[in-house]
């Protein structure tokens, strides 16, 4: 019985409930939901060490085994992750006290983040997969009322767009639960990759196999990615720092489980996943090119990570998984900083184009050269924390001789730097045009989450050794689903 | 019993995808909630249909029918009834913010 | 016997479903289309009433009594909507 | 207050009802009358008109008239419906009734709107006057207020 | 044909009888001129076959297994207690939102106290 | 002409606690029976719904002087606190006891954490219900 | 250790500059900067005579060990060349750079990237694992990028600096992948152990592929044909830059490279074939073009662009040793990386002197054009002078050091004959004939160097500008420096060759160590041979080009020769940047509807391909429940209403028709034996169409939808497609369902769960957590309707976020 497994979930729920009851209190609220993300974080760490030591943790609700009740799992990759998106989190809510206002903190909206929080977890670590259903629905509807809060018309436009795809790709999910249900009759990811590897993964089910393909695609943004830029750019920036650090990871982690745990045995679906994340990245590129609003721009460059991580699943070694761990905990930390500051960009000039922005630097050097490391680290320059992942990943797709998975892989990196320059070049260098007077003060309470954001890109990068035992753990368990499912189910049933 | 519940699935999948490809908020928010029917039709003849007596076990009988898609069901009923509520309200306050005034009645041709 | 005659009402039933659908369908106006629902609500309750019996559970005598009352509300929701056009007033006019 | 007593009571025993079990025990009744207690106690602030729980013969009376006059009229409309060709003149009039108390007026419009080839359309904002709707106006009037005399009679039996 | 039997035969009887009923009235739906006219044949025909047919489930409930249904009572209660409001409410709705009368009405004493007084109704 | 909703209003008073009644009785006899929390709960609301379409916001809340939302947050509060309750006892989270108790009226009766939980539920479905459609009503002024 | 001081040194004084600056104000700073490459020097220097003897030093410490990445440090001979030149060019352009930044600069940013950058380029070199060799390269591209935009408020520095960081972090890229190929040959990133595994390598499939990526990135980082353009504008760096990074070092990085990988794989004569042909291309691109410049500054910059081509061909024809047996060969044939090491040596020392001198006219002058200047001989003496030395030198003459390279040069052209390659036979003519072409047109633009800056009429001085004089003597002391280095280099060249080029032989040819004749001779005077008869080819036709240039110019102006890979560098960039916008606004049109039917049109086409894999379809309908009438009368009524909703003239026959759907379903979940189903339904389908009603309010009227019939067939037809879709699976699933439900174990545990409602023990017990969170979901909807219909943010309040 683990029980602390539950706690990153529950936590960030309870307090969350009881906020709700505090709405005019928001310096409590403040201090509450910033210690639950942290706690979170805590737990999760202390049990990242304890998996890495005793093996993969498992909850099961009500102490029905499985596959019969509810359970979590909690192995190393979905551990990374649960805690990276807490600290992230936490970093970004202390930015979210210096940026969002009275107005809009008292809309519930520390609830709404801890809720946003408590599914994305939820979603790592379930390993049910009705649950998962349920996880991502408690995600998106906070992440729905997020994306809406304060009412302005663009956020309400983009909302309709983002809830409606959404909606789809929760019937899809359901499409593929219940087509799932109807071969395999069960529910439990382990017991269900069982019954899959009995059959042999035949034509059905890898039919199957393409509808959670689909559905995980439009939540990822992998070649689904319409909604993404637009709702991306409409929140306030701490919401659009978290969607754009914790979103998209959920429909990746939930790939990842898919197609290495259950779906394993049909290299066709590896193809198409090969296929879907080269032309992803390549449009992600056109599109953070095309676009001279820097959101938009840094919405793009999400899309350009989801298809590079991607390439991970795609080419399925240990290697590459490796890397794609790194690079998912690099791409979470790396999009929240670089939201975080494209917004405090906008906040600052009160403009959001590229070409509108002058000479920044001058005035808020902090920013500009926060942004510039973001943009290196970003584009998989050493020695920040994109760049082992990008090493294990190309030596992954050497190794299977992906090659134009390799070649769209890395050139995708010249289009992420690209599409950034413009933006440093333009924005943050040229002739700064805002005179001294004019110019917003710059608070230290904004400086600081960004630096420690900053901190995390240097300190992965260079403490990439620190990562690498829980890293390895997590490929392992992704390269041999039979520890999951020997966690799960144990080895003598089935 | 099986066959003719799917096809009538492939009709409301139809007609629910047809209507979500309109411009109209309402015949949009009309297909999610169609296809939502169609969605819980299809888990619970996955379950198979009539396979047994009513899943209680205050009735006794040989064979009940399968409960847990009737339970997933349910789960997924109130879920899609949150999202319609959420989608409906922010559809009209998307109307009311681009500045299109309330009717005040329903009209007789309706 | 007795089973023939609960399919052929269940039978009936369902074509007074149909029929009340056509006038749905058709209108013309929409108190008719509001008539028909209720009349499919009331009937749907026969219906449940009636395979209760082919069945022979009681496994659906919670239903009958839940669609009496959500037919009863649904009616009055569009009727007030038909008439006011808002359905939930916070003062009422009068 | 003895109001909302019998209230109580009345849902005691509609849990009891509800409860459906063979035979008819105390603790349920109890356990109903503290449901009812609750919601009276959540709701009191709600509950401002008269309730009567008495005169059972009156109601029962009351009930074989509506039954006859239901089933006569039913047929009546069925025939009218089934007919080859229809020959009704349907129309509007209006009834002023002796009724006073909002309980009265639902009661009598409730039984005349039950009956088949009426419907009560409005009711005056005094709520004395009846606005009725009739099938077949020309023929059956006359039977209508008749009818409607039946009611009220029956009616006052059972709440005065 | 023991009693528990002639109770079912009784109870199917009803229930038939309110299904015969129901489709006799429905086609008042159709076949009626206007929305008046027609809810006298929905509503009230259809209240009666429904009513008709609960008490059918209640009597065969009652005597195939002894079992008094409280629940169908209640059901049978409730409809008799909504459908005329249910009824009547559609009925003024109609009226109020101005939906013409049949041509073959022959009066109208309601229409200036709704129409007359009010010519803009909110 | 002025409108007078007597019959309506005059059945919906009997018509609400027969609703109110049968959505308690749902949710408790939910173990046994069709219902539980969800169908109790949404009973419940579909009560208050009918009060709401049949009176006016100002003359209901006169008589359910609530905030939904807190009515709502305590029943996720009620859910959640049934699980934590089982990591106190040290058991798995969200593990459900019953106990038999020995009530003074009602002799042995079954109580569970179950039943809380159900509570729980109950509570946020009516909750939500009501405060949905409470907040689109009242947007109308 | 030292090795390791070496590296980090800088990085640390880089750190610290800014904090030093506040009490070293102005340029006092230098003073403390310049401390680090001279002491650096002096350390390395010291470990000269050792290295000589055949000595190396290694250093490791494990960085990533688990991704076999140590940090190793490795420091031999040809370590030794580069990481002199870095500390000691280095000193030299510190001290020369306190003189030509003004006050008013921002010093200390600039010392700190040049610190940042000396760091990084030591780390190149001394780095022995591949990985810190890459972590190193591309920061030496950032450093670069950051000093090229010193000046970032000028348009022109901008679009250097992402030129050559695009350029060169590109040529990264690529080399990393090569990188990455070789460890996956080897299992191992450590430089000594692939040099010693380069049988291995060379057997493996990823050989060439590997081999090219890494010469991409030292062709990048060399400014190499075709990659060369960013040289040219990456001089709108501060001069001392110019002088530093983009002459004497960093663009030597990839020299570097191609030396220390030349025994990985120059086993192979595709080695020979691309570094030799691309050094050769890019110095006869590079002179001819360096001829056409006015800016003198440009004309450097192709003039070094020409110069690493030089070595770089040098260098490829070095490569043949290995494939060589014969010993007279293998001497042959190693005297051309001799040769280019040698020349790196030397175009550092005369190149870095012209651009000070540049600098210094700069500065002095404030052009750099050559229209606007001229004859300076007198004004300004010193400058002339070194500008002589390092012009001659670099035009090959006597006596200074670029005519022993030059010769040298030429000879290895002329080796090529000596190689028994197959399709040899024009080459062997034809390289020598390139490189004395590309010698010519050099020794042209030296002399336009020298005589159009230095003799003609003197210009008046433009509107603001100070007459001419001689510059301040403590910026001259560096180019002096630098030019009496390469008097004393053409002196004593020997003294170089053994203790400094002599090592870095033996590093480049690891398996002729120690052979006689790998580090031959210097000689001032060959005899009459074919090299000298060549250069006086080059002298003589050089001077009669440069008297006529002004009748021969005109050929720059026509042709393809105006079509420059700058102007395709630019049109490239735009191309892209319009297509990507093109593209991009072309799908993402904004509407939900288009989104919908990608997404559809996405899921058929999946489908397609999934359905594709089947052999055969099964479909299975004996285990069919039975169908009564009244049933299909209600399927039949549902399926009537769904279409109907289509057709719907009002929006509220459209929701009534969905209630009619929604009790519809009711009844089916009470036949199907779904009673809390069935109770649900109700209920929600009730409460939902309230809400519509409710909304109904504030939603506009229902419009006609279609204009367009395609648009209606196209919606159909996806429609239809998906409908078929699910149905299909469905049916498939429906014959292939192959395990019972789990679901069996729910009815004999539900007592256990202390219920018999097995649907409620499921909810409420089994499944508590998926009904605790879907409670939660129905709560935060309605907080968040709550919040969106009562929370809105008033207008007009001044928002943090919003302007
Ligand atoms: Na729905
Ligand atoms: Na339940």
């Amino acid at each position: 019985m683990n029980n602390i497994l539950v706690l990153p979930m529950i936590l960030p729920v309870l307090v969350g409930v009881i906020l709700v009851f505090l709405r005019p209190y928001i310096r409590v609220q403040r201090v509450l939901s910033v210690l639950t993300t942290m706690a979170s974080a805590a737990v999760a760490a202390y049990c990242l060490h304890h998996i890495h030591l005793n093996g993969i943790m498992r909850l099961d609700f009500g102490d029905w085994l499985p596959p019969h009740g509810i359970l979590f799992v909690g192995d190393s990759f979905a551990m990374l992750l649960v805690l990276v998106a807490c600290a992230v989190s936490s970093i970004i809510l202390l930015y979210a006290f210096a940026t969002t206002g009275i107005e809009t903190e008292t809309m519930f909206f520390y609830p709404f983040i801890l809720f946003l929080v408590a599914g994305v977890n939820g979603s790592f670590l379930t390993g049910d997969l009705f649950n998962l259903f349920v996880c991502f629905e408690v995600m998106l509807l906070a992440s729905y009322v997020l994306l809406t809060l304060g009412g302005r018309k663009t956020q309400l436009k983009e909302g309709i767009t983002y809830v409606l795809i959404n909606v789809l790709a929760s019937w899809f999910f359901l499409l593929g639960i219940a087509y799932i249900y109807g071969v395999l009759g069960t529910l439990n990811m382990a017991h269900i990759a069982v019954r899959v590897a009995e059959t042999g993964q035949g034509p059905l089910l890898t039919l199957i196999a393409i509808i959670f393909l689909i559905v995980f695609s439009l939540k990822a943004g992998l070649l689904l990615y319409f909604w993404l830029p637009g709702s991306y750019s409409a929140p306030p920036t701490a919401v659009a720092a978290l969607f754009g650090a914790l979103l998209t990871k959920v429909g990746i982690y939930a790939l990842y489980r898919m197609f290495t745990l259950i779906f394993i045995h049909d290299p066709v679906i590896y193809k198409i996943i090969g296929v879907l994340a080269i032309v992803t990245m390549v449009a992600g590129c056109l599109g953070a090119i095309a676009y001279s609003d820097i959101r938009q721009i840094v919405s793009y460059n999400v899309i350009i990570s989801v298809g590079f991580v991607l390439t991970g699943l795609a080419i399925a070694t240990n290697i590459a998984f490796q890397g794609a761990s790194y690079y998912l905990i690099h791409d979470m930390i790396s999009k929240a900083l670089l939201f975080l500051l494209a917004g405090t960009v906008v906040y600052l000039t009160g403009r959001s184009k590229f070409n509108e922005i002058s000479g920044l630097i001058r005035n808020y050097p902090l920013v500009g050269w926060l942004f510039f490391l973001t943009m290196l680290a970003i584009a998989g320059i050493p020695p920040f924390s994109g760049f082992i992942g990008k090493v294990y990943i190309g030596l992954g797709a050497i190794e299977t001789g992906s090659y134009v998975l390799l070649a769209v892989s890395f050139l995708s990196s010249i289009g992420v730097l690209y599409s950034l320059l413009r933006v440093f070049l333009n924005s943050f260098w040229g002739e700064t045009i805002i005179s001294e007077d004019d110019q917003k003060p710059f608070q230290k309470k904004i400086g600081l989450p960004l630096v420690l954001l900053a901190v995390l890109i240097v300190g992965l990068g260079i403490g990439a050794e620190l990562l690498s035992p829980y890293i390895q753990d997590a490929a392992d368990t992704l390269a041999d689903p039979k520890q999951y499912i020997r966690a799960v189910i144990g080895d003598d049933l089935e | 019993m099986e066959t003719l519940i799917t096809l009538l699935v492939g009709v409301l999948v139809a007609v629910g995808v047809y209507l979500l490809l309109s411009k109209e908020m309402l015949r949009i928010i009309l297909g999610t909630a169609i296809l939502s029917h169609a969605i819980h039709l299809l888990l619970l003849t996955m379950g198979g249909l009539k396979k047994g007596d009513v899943p209680l076990l205050t009735e006794t009988a040989a064979e009940y029918t399968d409960a847990l898609p009737q339970a997933l069901i349910l789960t997924a009923i109130v879920i899609s009834f949150a999202v319609t509520a959420f989608l409906l309200v922010l559809s009209y306050r998307v109307y009311q913010e681009s500045g299109r005034g309330p009717r005040l009645r329903g009209r007789q041709d309706e | 016997m007795i089973a023939g005659m609960l399919t052929i009402s269940v039978i009936l039933f369902a074509l007074t479903i149909l029929v009340a659908v056509i006038r749905i369908i058709l209108g013309p106006s929409l108190p008719d289309r509001v008539v028909a629902l209720d009349v499919i609500g009331v009937n749907l309750i026969a219906t449940i009433a009636v395979v209760s019996v082919i069945l022979n559970t009681k496994a659906f005598l919670e239903a009958i009594l839940i669609l009496g009352i959500l037919s009863f509300i649904g009616t009055i929701a569009f009727s007030k909507f038909i008439e006011r056009g808002k359905i939930v007033e916070r003062k009422r006019d009068r | 207050m003895p109001l909302q007593l019998l209230l109580n009571l009345f849902i005691a025993f509609l849990w009891m009802t509800l409860i459906d079990e063979d035979e008819l025990l105390f603790t349920t009744f109890f356990m109903g009358f503290l449901v009812g207690l609750g919601i009276i106690f959540v709701m009191s602030r709600f509950f401002d008109t008269h309730f009567y729980l008495r005169r059972v013969y009156a109601s029962c009376k009351l009930l074989l008239i509506f039954i006859r006059e239901l089933t006569q009229s039913s047929i009546v409309v069925i025939s009218q419906i089934v007919r080859p060709t229809l020959r009704i003149k349907p129309g509007i009039f209006k009834y002023e009734t002796i009724l006073t108390s909002d309980v009265e007026v639902t009661m009598l419009s409730m039984l005349l709107t039950l009956t088949p080839g009426s419907v009560v359309m409005e009711v005056s904002a005094e709520g004395n006057e009846l606005y009725i709707h009739a099938m077949d106006v020309e023929e059956s009037r006359d039977g209508l207020i008749k009818q409607l005399k039946n009611f009220e009679k029956a009616i006052m039996e059972v709440t005065r | 044909m023991n009693v528990s039997e002639i109770g079912e035969f009784v109870g199917a009887l009803l229930i038939l009888t309110g299904a015969i009923a129901s489709i006799l009235s429905v086609f008042g739906l159709i076949r009626l001129p206007d929305v008046y006219t027609r809810s006298h044949a929905a509503t009230k025909s259809s209240t009666l076959a429904v009513l008709l047919t609960l008490s059918g489930a209640f009597v065969y409930f009652l005597f195939s297994e002894n079992f008094i249904s409280v629940r169908l009572l209640l059901g049978i209660g409730f409809v008799f207690l909504t459908a005329p409001v249910a009824g009547h409410v559609i009925i003024r709705a109609a009226y109020r939102s101005k939906v013409k009368l049949a041509d073959i009405s022959t009066e109208d004493e309601l229409y200036e106290k709704i129409h007359g007084e009010h010519t803009d109704k909110m | 002409m002025k409108k007078n909703d007597v019959i309506l209003q005059t059945v919906t008073k009997i018509v609400f606690f027969i609703i109110l009644t049968f959505g308690v009785e749902l949710f408790i006899s939910g173990h046994n029976n069709p219902g539980g929390g969800f169908i109790g709960g949404l009973v419940l609301s579909s009560a208050f719904v009918l009060l709401y379409l049949v009176y006016d916001i100002e003359t209901v809340h006169r008589g359910t002087p609530f905030d939904f939302k807190r009515v709502a947050a305590l029943g996720v509060l009620l859910a959640v606190g049934t699980g934590m309750l089982s990591i106190l006892f040290g058991e798995s989270f969200l593990s459900q006891t019953t106990w038999l108790v020995d009530l003074p009226v009602f002799g042995e009766t079954e109580l569970g954490t179950m039943t809380i939980f159900e509570a729980g539920v109950a509570l946020t479905v009516l909750g939500v219900v009501v405060t949905i459609i409470l907040g689109i009503s009242e947007d109308v002024e | 250790m030292t090795v390791l001081l070496a590296i980090f040194i800088p990085f640390i004084a880089a750190c610290l500059v800014p904090f030093i600056h506040k009490i070293l104000t102005g340029r006092r700073i230098g003073w403390f900067v310049i401390t680090i490459p001279l002491f650096l020097f002096i350390l390395l220097i010291r470990l000269v005579p050792s290295l000589s003897n055949g000595a190396s030093y290694l250093y490791t410490f494990p960085w990533i060990p688990s991704a076999d990445v140590y940090f190793s440090t490795h420091l031999d001979g040809l370590s030794m060349i580069f990481a002199l030149l870095i500390t000691g060019i280095g000193s030299l352009v510190v001290l020369y750079s306190i003189y030509y930044l003004s006050e008013r600069e921002a010093i200390g940013r600039f010392y700190t990237y040049l610190l940042l950058f000396m760091g990084a380029m030591l780390g190149v070199v001394l780095s022995d694992n591949l990985i810190v060799l890459y972590v190193f390269w591309e920061l030496t591209s950032i450093s670069s990028f950051l000093l090229i935009a010193f000046w970032y408020h000028r348009k022109q520095s901008r679009y250097g600096a992402k030129k050559s960081m695009l350029i060169t972090v590109t040529g990264g890229i690529f080399m990393l992948v090569g990188f990455l190929m070789l460890y996956t040959i080897t299992g191992t990133f450590n430089l000594q152990e692939l040099i010693s595994m380069r049988e291995v390598i060379a057997a493996d499939s990823l050989f060439i592929p590997a081999m090219l990526l890494v010469l991409i990135g030292a062709f990048t980082k060399s400014a190499q044909f075709p990659f060369h353009i960013w040289l040219p504008d990456a001089m709108e760096a501060p001069t001392p830059v110019s002088a530093y990074l983009h002459s004497a070092t960093m663009v030597k990085a990839g020299i570097y490279l191609v030396a220390r990988f030349t025994p990985v794989f120059a086993g192979d004569t595709t080695w020979f074939y691309v570094v030799s042909c691309v050094g050769l291309l890019t110095m006869l691109w590079g002179s001819v073009n360096a001829v056409k410049q006015t800016d003198l500054k440009a004309l450097l910059a192709f003039s070094t662009v020409s110069q690493l081509g030089m070595i770089m061909s040098l260098l490829g024809i070095g490569s043949l040793a290995f494939a060589s047996s014969e010993s007279t060969q293998i001497a042959l044939f190693t005297a051309a990386t001799f040769a280019a090491l040698f020349h790196l040596i030397n175009h550092s020392t005369f190149k870095g002197s012209l651009f000070m001198v540049v600098g210094i006219l700069d500065h002095e002058l404030g052009t750099r054009n050559i229209k606007r200047l001229g004859g300076l001989a007198t004004i300004m003496p010193i400058t002339f002078t070194i500008a002589l030395i390092g012009s001659f030198s670099m035009a090959g003459l006597p006596p200074f050091n670029g005519f022993l390279s030059k010769e040298l040069f030429f000879e290895a052209m002329l080796s090529l004959k000596e190689a028994n390659l197959l399709s040899m036979d024009s080459l062997v003519l034809l390289f020598p004939i390139i490189a004395w072409v590309g010698s010519i047109f050099t020794f042209i633009y030296c002399m336009i160097i020298v005589f159009q800056t230095f003799f003609g009429k003197v210009h008046a001085p433009a509107p603001g500008q100070r007459p001419a004089h001689e510059a301040p003597i403590q910026m001259l002391i560096s180019p002096m420096v630098l030019g009496s280095l390469v008097v004393l280099i053409f002196i004593f060249p020997n003294l170089l060759g053994t203790y400094i080029l002599g090592p870095a032989m033996n590093a480049v040819y690891p398996q002729y160590e120690g052979m006689p004749g790998l580090v031959p001779e210097i000689h001032v005077w060959h005899g009459w041979e074919m090299p000298i008869f060549m250069t006086i080819g080059v002298i003589i036709i050089g001077i009669l080009l440069y008297g006529l240039l002004r009748y021969w110019k005109w050929i720059y102006s026509v042709g393809f020769l105006q079509w420059t890979l700058d102007r395709l560098y630019n049109a490239l960039l735009q191309r892209i940047e319009r297509v990507a916008s093109v593209v991009t606004k072309t799908y993402m049109t904004g509407s939900v509807r288009d989104y919908v039917a990608y997404i559809m049109l996405f899921f058929i086409a999946l489908v397609g391909i999934g359905l594709l894999g089947f052999q055969q379809f099964i479909f299975d309908f004996s285990d069919d429940a039975v169908i009564e009438i009244n049933e299909s009368i209600i399927i039949f009524v549902m399926m009537c209403s769904s279409v109907a909703i289509l057709f719907a003239k009002s929006r509220i026959t459209a929701i009534i028709l969905n209630g009619v759907l929604g009790y519809s379903i009711a009844i089916l979940f009470v036949v199907f034996r779904a009673p809390d189903l069935a109770l649900t339904q109700i209920i929600v389908e009730t409460v939902t169409t309230v809400l519509f009603l409710l909304c109904f309010y504030y939603l506009p009227e229902w419009k006609n939808e279609y204009k367009s019939v395609s648009m209606r067939i196209r919606n159909g037809l996806i429609a239809v497609a998906s409908g078929v879709a699910v149905t299909v699976i469905a049916l498939l699933v429906q014959g292939h369902s192959m395990y019972p439900s789990i679901s069996i174990y729910y009815e004999t545990a539900s007592r256990l769960a202390g219920g018999l409602n097995v649907v409620n023990t499921i909810l409420g017990d089994f499944r508590a957590f998926d009904t605790m969170l879907e409670v939660l979901v129905l709560f935060i909807a309605g907080l968040g309707v709550y919040s969106l219909v009562k929370l809105r943010r008033k207008k007009g309040v001044d928002h943090p976020e919003e302007k």
